[in-house]
């Protein structure tokens, strides 16, 4: 569809988030909390938050929940029977107030989970997830979207995309069918937009480095000293994997009781020693160094190799919540950096 | 699934009258894993094991489960039967549905529920269990006495008569013990030392027998068969080597008004002495407290008489590190003192004395020369009293137990003193005469009948003193608790027999546990008197509560048997629950970090390190080993273990864990 | 109402208290059934995660016994017992969970009376606490909710 | 400063250590951990109170460990950690030279590790004071309302392991929730699993917290699980006396005991 | 019923169970559904994820031949949670599977061609699809030998197929124990794999080398087939690292910008060559 563009103020914002929310959707709002901010299910719209800059965690478990439930199962002394989960039954989560990265990412969440083998229950939430974009009109040293191809105001993954104006109202800008099936139940909040641009008030992102550069010279970095000396620091948690928007490894585990039980698919991250070792002692990724690098490859040579996206968002918030202070934008700037010769 | 068996006793009526045994075996039929489930009047009887050995044989079982009494009593039993029929014996499990259910609670739903329950348990945690092999140790054949009274010296004797290395280890300067202090014993009225002397001097002569008087027991280290003991021998200041025994010493040593320990306080003796003219060995000690070298520096004529220059004033303790195979603890016992009696004088009348010390008096070889003389004058009393239970069953005040010994030596403490003052008067106050045994009966009797002991049965409530006799009241309860008064001399009291001193240390020394009167407990009251809990410790004589010569002589040599029977093979077998640290394959090798923090908990120092080296020889990495040998399967390490690296085997943390989520699994009231 | 019959385990060692509990059944002293007793070698080797292991399984109490201190058969795995159940405490304190359902004990072998004492003393402590839905509903939330797949 | 950069230099350059670990500026005005092998890099070491972070923690680390023998810029909490990593022999003593920071941030040149020993005991060691008012305050608390604080806290925790990370007393190749046989703690990031794990965690750092806090600081989530830890180093103090990181000897408070310690609760 | 999706598992009932060596089984396994089962393709050389309710799913490859059809078979050492969780079950129990997944061995492209199958321990298994699946079809392949090794004699897998293929004149079996392992009565080499292939010397010409078994053993028979004249096309092996999902999302078994689970296992040394060691 074509996208238009519209405007809506603060009050009619709110109202419009309860309206949705009084529908029966699921909303999934960031909320200042514990010293930070997050996204929770269903607050109050005084609740929400619009002056962060980032939230703590991505919006991920919306799609992709830290737990999910694939199917039950029974037991009994011959017998096993499978109770399976109607995933057509979740409802509508409607991601509120996300910026672009967060938006974006679902594209990137969307290659994960299709390609080859497709997952079911992923696509279900994900069918029934609507996009509510707000575009960043502050930023911090830890963002880099535009170094990723993208930026405060890139509209990739929204149903539509606010950009919040110095005058207190919102560009709203209408960008796909789900988005414009709001906008028209919500016709009368909306006013008609009047020429703004957003680009004036969206935040200013330097590009850092060149992710094509970074692709180039991992392709050839296997072996580069830089792993050894740019992840001593590295402490092994998963801190950096649980909050990025893109980070999808998880483990598969059986919780039961008297045979009656579930399978679950939990978070895990690459990072973790564990996470690689054979039963037979053996570990392909046996140090840390190994580990990290594996994280940076997946997002910056073997997704974009394979499957054509860069695994990175540029939301920084691995480098926010690294307790050892991993920049990963110090990083990605330092791999560019590096000359490496060709094999 | 594993393939168990599950077989619920009725124990005749014992189980099934509050538990629906057939319930639980058909409710445990449908368990997953269970291939077979039954129920039977006597599981533990011959046609009952027959069931568990067909049963493994038919269904090819991987595990049993036998629900009845408690693994305390049967687990032997069906262990053994598994083991028959082929399957390892560590698969099989007792639940507990008698001691722990049909017998504490009423016929009801919930008691059949909680059998079920506990049978569950029991089949979640086998169908963990591993096969275990027993573990082999060797075995040093040599044995420790602890204790030179008449049971240890049996002891020593039978085991060192087998063949074996024997060390006898006494705290006095003489072994001898009690029985050596005595005058006659009943019933037959022969001499004590007569009997005994012959006994200590073979023991002192013995080519297996090394003997360690004036020594303790310093620390006891180590397992069955491999014990590593500390024998603190005491400084004798003697050469002993060169001490003759000759005696000289100890007649020109200027002290000599020091109350005789041997006598009871009522003889003397000098601060170089030993303790009787029989003693072995017959060697004297000096008693540093009483010496007057020792106490102003100067003196030294025992040093200046002795003709072979024996003595040694600088000589020190010396600590020996004997490697044991074996314990025998013959400490014996001791009595409640006079003293210890408000109602008599709580010691303050001379003439009010305890058995021990009218035994000296009695002795031939006594203070006395066998003269029955008040210790206050010297007289020769006409009229005895002698109160038996003195503390004895007296929960109130004294003791609740009976001393078990009292009512004889009453009896042959009144017919001595008939046979050596004709014309005295012997009464004795008793509450009820206990006189089980070989001619015991009429041992009483004849103090009654022919020697004209007065026996009155009753308490006495009161003696004091008055004009130099001992008043003494008490009542005879067989004529409507008529009141009593005897206007006596000298009072006997039949005092309690109690723990030695010491012995609550020498227990947890020892690791053996003793009863709340702190005599060593028995591993079983009635099937293993003579074992501890801990392997390889045995128990003879009055340590484990108070018995008379002929028992003790008997119990020591039951003792003496189970240490033969214990060196009988070289090698021991060992249950094998003990705890191991895992190995994994390399790089890791184990899970264990080696923090070592285990090491300090372990009560048998059984953690050793481990070193695990590359090819050339680098250590790659240390941890932690148990030392299956000295281990004994308490678990503190496993608990602590931060990494799950030890697990404690018979009791996993795999068994451990199914066994509480599944005595959990169902809503169980 | 119907009253609630609550749900203990006893984490028992071998020598003493299994013992003592082995002297209460050949004794006939009646308590009540809610405990159910798990028999370890030590009380050293209880592992507060069993304890913790069998509330989030559904026990509402849980007694924890062995030997008198100085009376262990392995000498000292009831004092190490001692120091972890203290700080166990310590931290159920202080992060809310009442210590309170969990009951320890000494029992010797010679108490079969004692056992039967400290088994309906705490089955009745339990009946009052009440069920422990605190814990419970852990076990129960979580997945559906978040999910929305109840 | 000046002192601890010459002093890292000097041992650098004399080869009597092969890494000095240390602060320097991090990005975005943090500071972090830097690993110096080079004597004429040691200008980047820096010493302010933005550098909270418990470097003991690298001494477990396997490519650090590599090295050989390190000097370590050590606050109270990172000497205290050095001593318990040597006590449970994770640490060798001779590998390590302690390149001490006091209180008042001053440099200490440590000849030996038995006078870091000294040099802790004549320190109060109680945990932070904002902490401890903050442990004193769910202390006071009813128990109802501690067990509502810790249920909202712990129920956010994701399992994301950081406190297991960046905490120099969890060095374990295994850890107890990877153990699968038992699985001792419920592997997923629900109600009961978090509190099993942040239990586990407390228990197994009991008579061992150096009350550091950097469990707390490297929670993404902001879960202020460094107050179990310390309350408990605390309780151990009270109960047994013991306080962690004050000698090389092995005597932490759960693998020794007092036959008189106190058991008023015990029926 | 609520549409399923690829985590659910088919139930498979268990059949029968053989002791292959200590701790190591083979279940026949058949559908419960038998729909499913007519439906279930896989070809030589792909794997499955095995589960047991409540114990966890676990990676082997599918051990029986593609050409037997009715049944599947899957034989594992227990050292694992899933593995002691399975070496619980008996005939009659039920386990879960899902896949069939990752890619193949090219038979088809064999055909006509020698095959040198070379396999250690416990990767016989992996192996012995593909070995049933060309013998199976014995008359499109020219000579068939397989070099199979063993710490012990005890260890060795398969045993009553070792003696079918030993006895059968179309097919060159070499079996091998390490030095010490074997029985007095053992009659085959001792010595390890590499160092057999080395002394019996295959001939490279035409020939298509399939190696399976622990990473050491690989390392040194790579070599010794060089040495022989094989080119790094020709030579196969299949990788076993860990996998969770077993389609390309867990992140678990990546090599480099390979997934195990969907490019592999099967690879060849050329395409080894290629990846970083991170296997």
């Amino acid at each position: 569809m074509i996208p238009e563009k519209k405007i809506i103020d603060r009050v009619a914002l709110d109202k419009l988030y309860e309206s949705l929310k009084a529908a029966g959707n699921k909303m999934f709002a960031p909320v200042f909390r514990n010293e930070q901010t997050n996204f929770e299910y269903n607050p109050a719209a005084t609740e929400i938050s619009y002056s962060h800059i980032q939230t703590t965690q991505s919006v991920k478990n919306t799609v992709f929940p830290k737990i999910e439930n694939l199917f039950r199962f029974e037991s009994s002394q011959k017998s096993v029977e499978l109770v399976q989960i109607d995933f057509t039954k979740v409802p509508r989560v409607i991601v509120w107030n996300a910026h672009p990265c967060d938006a974006a990412a679902f594209s990137a969440l969307d290659s994960v989970f299709n390609w080859d083998y497709v997952d079911e229950i992923y696509n279900a939430r994900r069918e029934k997830l609507v996009v509510i974009g707000m575009s960043c009109i502050r930023a911090d040293e830890n963002c880099f979207c535009t170094s990723v191809d993208l930026g405060p105001g890139a509209v990739k993954g929204s149903d539509i995309l606010l950009t919040p104006l110095a005058n207190g109202k919102f560009i709203a800008e209408i960008l796909t069918d789900l988005g414009k099936s709001i906008a028209d139940e919500n016709a009368s909040l909306f006013t008609a937009s009047n020429g703004e641009n957003k680009e004036e008030v969206l935040a200013k992102v330097e590009k850092q480095f060149s992710h094509e550069k970074v692709t180039e010279n991992l392709k050839n970095g296997f072996e580069n000293s830089f792993w050894h000396e740019f992840s001593l620091r590295c402490i092994g948690c998963g801190a950096c994997a649980y909050v990025c928007p893109i980070c999808t490894c998880f483990d598969i585990q059986d919780e039961s009781k008297a045979g009656k039980g579930r399978r679950l698919r939990c978070w895990d991250s690459c990072g973790f020693g564990m996470f690689t070792l054979h039963t037979s002692g053996h570990n392909p990724r046996e140090v840390q160094s190994q580990r990290w690098r594996q994280r940076l490859m997946h997002k910056f040579s073997y997704q974009p190799d394979r499957n054509e996206f860069i695994g990175c968002v540029g939301c920084g918030r691995c480098s926010r919540a690294c307790p050892v202070d991993m920049n990963i934008l110090e990083q990605l700037v330092e791999l560019e950096k590096l000359e490496i010769a060709a094999k | 699934m594993s393939r168990i068996g599950v077989f619920v006793c009725h124990c005749g009526e014992n189980i099934s009258a509050t538990v629906d045994v057939a319930k639980v075996a058909d409710d445990a039929s449908r368990l997953p894993g269970v291939v077979h489930s039954v129920d039977y009047k006597y599981m533990c009887s011959d046609p009952g094991q027959t069931l568990v050995k067909d049963a493994i044989k038919e269904h090819n079982l991987t595990g049993v489960v036998v629900a009845a009494c408690s693994p305390r009593m049967h687990e032997p039993t069906f262990r053994k039967a598994c083991a028959t029929a082929g399957l390892n014996p560590y698969l099989s499990e007792m639940a507990n549905v008698r001691e722990h259910c049909s017998w504490v609670h009423d016929k009801s739903e919930q008691t059949t529920q909680k059998a079920f329950d506990v049978v569950r348990a029991m089949i979640s945690k086998v169908s963990n269990n591993g096969a275990l092999e027993p573990i082999k140790v060797p075995v040093t054949k040599r044995a420790l006495v602890v204790g030179g009274g008449v049971a240890g010296i049996q002891a020593a004797l039978d085991i060192a008569n087998c063949g074996h290395q024997v060390v006898l280890v006494e705290r006095s300067p003489s072994i001898g013990g009690h029985m050596a202090q005595l005058s006659e014993t009943f019933p037959t009225l022969d001499c004590s030392q007569c009997i005994l002397t012959p006994r200590m001097v073979e023991v002192a002569q013995h080519p297996n027998i090394t003997l360690y008087t004036y020594s303790e027991i310093e620390s006891v280290d180590g397992f069955i068969g491999n014990f590593k003991v500390k024998i603190r021998k005491k400084a004798r200041n003697l050469d002993e080597e060169l001490c003759t025994g000759c005696g000289l010493c100890t007649t020109k040593c200027p002290q000599k008004k020091i109350p005789s320990e041997f006598e009871q306080g009522l003889g003397f003796r000098p601060a170089i002495y030993t303790p009787f003219p029989q003693a072995v060995p017959n060697k004297p000690i000096i008693d540093h407290d009483n010496c007057t070298y020792y106490k102003s520096g100067k003196c030294k004529i025992c040093e200046i008489v002795c003709p072979t220059k024996a003595i040694r004033f600088e000589q020190e303790d010396t600590i020996l590190d004997i490697e044991i195979g074996a314990i025998v603890l013959a400490t014996g016992f001791d009595i409640k003192r006079s003293d210890f009696f408000p109602e008599y004088g709580k010691g303050k009348y001379k003439d009010v004395i305890d058995g021990l010390q009218f035994e000296r008096l009695a002795s031939a070889s006594g203070p006395t020369q066998g003269m029955i003389r008040r210790p206050s004058d010297g007289q020769i009393p006409k009229k005895i009293v002698f109160i038996a239970c003195a503390g004895s069953r007296d929960p109130a005040k004294g003791i609740e137990y009976c001393s078990k010994i009292c009512c004889m030596y009453t009896a042959k403490h009144a017919m001595l003193y008939k046979h050596k003052v004709h014309d005295g008067e012997a009464h004795v106050f008793y509450m009820d005469i206990r006189a089980g045994g070989k001619m015991y009966e009429e041992f009483v009797r004849r103090a009654i009948v022919e020697d004209h002991v007065n026996y009155t049965r009753g308490r006495v409530s009161t003696i004091y003193e008055l004009d130099g006799k001992l008043i003494v009241k008490g009542a005879d309860t067989l004529l409507g608790a008529q009141a009593v008064e005897i206007e006596a001399d000298m009072v006997v009291l039949a005092t309690a027999g109690i723990a030695n001193e010491g012995s609550e240390e020498l227990a947890q020394k020892m690791h053996v546990s003793y009863d709340q009167h702190k005599f060593f407990a028995e591993a079983h009251p009635k099937l293993k008197p003579v074992e501890t809990n801990t392997g390889g410790i045995f128990l003879a004589g009055a340590c484990q509560t108070t018995r008379d010569i002929p028992d003790s002589v008997s119990m020591a040599s039951g003792a003496a048997v189970k240490v033969a029977a214990l060196f009988s093979s070289d090698l021991l077998t060992r249950e094998p629950i003990v705890a191991r640290v895992n190995r994994i394959p390399g790089p890791s090798h184990s899970t264990c970090v080696g923090c070592f923090l285990c090491q300090p908990v372990c009560p048998y120092q059984a953690i050793e390190r481990e070193e695990i080296k590359d090819r050339a020889g680098n250590v790659i990495k240390s941890l932690a080993r148990i030392n299956e040998g000295l281990c004994q399967g308490c678990g503190t390490c496993v608990a602590l273990c931060r990494s799950k690296s030890i697990d404690l085997l018979g009791y996993t943390d795999n068994q451990m864990h199914s066994e509480v989520l599944s005595v959990l699994e169902e809503a169980f009231v | 109402m119907e009253q609630f019959e609550p749900k203990l385990v006893a984490f028992v060692c071998n020598w003493c208290t299994y013992a003592g509990a082995d002297l209460t059944g050949t004794s006939r002293i009646k308590y009540a059934t809610n405990v159910r007793i798990i028999r370890f070698p030590c009380t050293g080797r209880i592992d507060f995660m069993l304890i913790s292991k069998a509330f989030a399984n559904g026990a509402d109490g849980v007694i924890v016994s062995g030997c008198h201190p100085n009376d262990c058969h392995y000498t000292s795995g009831n004092f190490h017992a001692r120091r972890r159940w203290m700080s166990y405490n310590a931290m159920l304190t202080f992060m809310g969970m009442d210590p309170e359902r969990i009951i320890f004990s000494w029992v010797s072998a010679a108490e079969g009376a004692k056992w039967a004492d400290i088994v309906n003393q705490s089955v009745d402590k339990i009946r009052k606490i009440g069920p422990f839905t605190e814990y419970q509903k852990l076990v129960q939330s979580g997945i559906e909710e978040e999910n929305f797949n109840g | 400063m000046d002192n601890l950069r010459k002093k890292a230099k000097e041992l650098l350059e004399s080869k009597s250590v092969d890494l000095v670990i240390g602060y320097e500026n991090g990005t975005n005005g943090k500071a972090r951990a830097v690993f110096i092998k080079d004597p004429e890099k040691t200008g980047k070491l820096i010493y302010d109170e933005r550098c909270k972070q418990n470097l003991a923690v690298y001494l477990n680390k396997h490519e650090v460990k590599h090295y050989g023998r390190i000097a370590i810029v050590a606050p109270l909490m990172v000497m205290r950690s050095i001593l318990v990593l040597i006590s449970e022999c994770q640490v060798k003593q001779e590998n390590i030279t302690v390149l001490g920071i006091g209180n008042d941030g001053s440099f200490l040149d440590f000849q030996s590790m038995e006078v870091v020993e000294k040099y802790i005991s004549k320190i109060p060691l109680g945990n932070p004071e904002p902490d401890q008012v903050i442990i004193d305050k769910l202390n006071a608390m009813t128990m109802e309302e501690r067990r509502e604080f810790w249920q909202n806290e712990l129920e956010r925790c994701f399992k994301c392991y950081a406190c297991r990370a960046a905490c120099p007393m969890c060095y374990c190749l295994r850890c107890t929730v990877e153990c699968n046989q038992p699985q001792w703690i419920s592997a997923p990031a629900h109600p009961l699993g978090n509190l099993e794990w942040h239990q586990l965690r407390t228990m197994h750092l009991t008579g061992r917290c150096v009350s550091c806090g950097d469990c707390g600081r490297a929670c993404p989530l902001n879960i202020p699980i460094h107050l179990l830890t310390m309350q408990q180093a605390e309780e151990a103090f009270h109960m047994f006396g013991v306080r962690a990181g004050t000698s090389m000897k092995a005597d932490s408070a759960l693998s020794t005991y007092k036959p008189d310690d106190k058991e008023n609760f015990i029926l | 019923m609520s549409p399923s999706n690829i985590y659910v598992p088919y139930l498979m009932e268990i059949e029968t169970i053989t002791e292959e060596a200590p701790e190591v089984r083979t279940f026949r396994l058949k559908f419960k559904n038998q729909e499913e089962g007519e439906n279930f393709k896989f070809s030589a050389g792909q794997f499955a994820e095995y589960s047991v309710m409540g114990g966890g799913e676990s990676t082997f490859c599918i051990a029986s031949a593609p050409t037997r059809k009715g049944y599947l078979e899957c034989t594992f050492r227990k050292t694992g949670r899933v593995t002691n969780a399975l070496s619980k079950l008996e005939v009659g129990d039920t386990v879960g599977l899902r896949g069939p997944y990752g890619n193949v061995f090219p038979i088809e492209e064999w055909e006509g061609k020698n095959l040198l199958y070379i396999a250690g321990g416990i990767a016989l298994p992996p192996m012995r699809c593909v070995i049933w699946n060309t013998i199976d079809k014995r008359e499109k392949y020219k000579d068939i030998t397989i070099v199979y090794g063993a710490r012990t004699v005890n260890d060795l897998v398969y045993k009553n197929e070792l003696k079918e293929w030993e006895e059968r004149p179309d097919i060159n079996l070499i079996t091998t124990v390490d030095p010490g392992g074997q029985t007095p009565d053992w009659k085959g080499e001792v010595g390890f794999v590499p160092t057999i292939v080395d002394k019996v010397a295959p001939n490279a010409e035409n020939t298509i080398a399939i190696v399976c078994g622990p990473p050491i053993m690989i390392k040194f028979t790579f070599p010794v087939l060089k040495k022989l004249g094989f080119s790094d096309e020709n030579i196969f092996t299949t990788l076993e690292n860990r996998m969770k999902c077993g389609f390309g999302k867990c992140g678990r078994c990546n090599v480099g910008k390979y997934y195990v689970c969907k490019d592999g296992p099967v690879f060849t040394l050329s395409e080894l060559n290629k990846m970083p060691a991170e296997y």
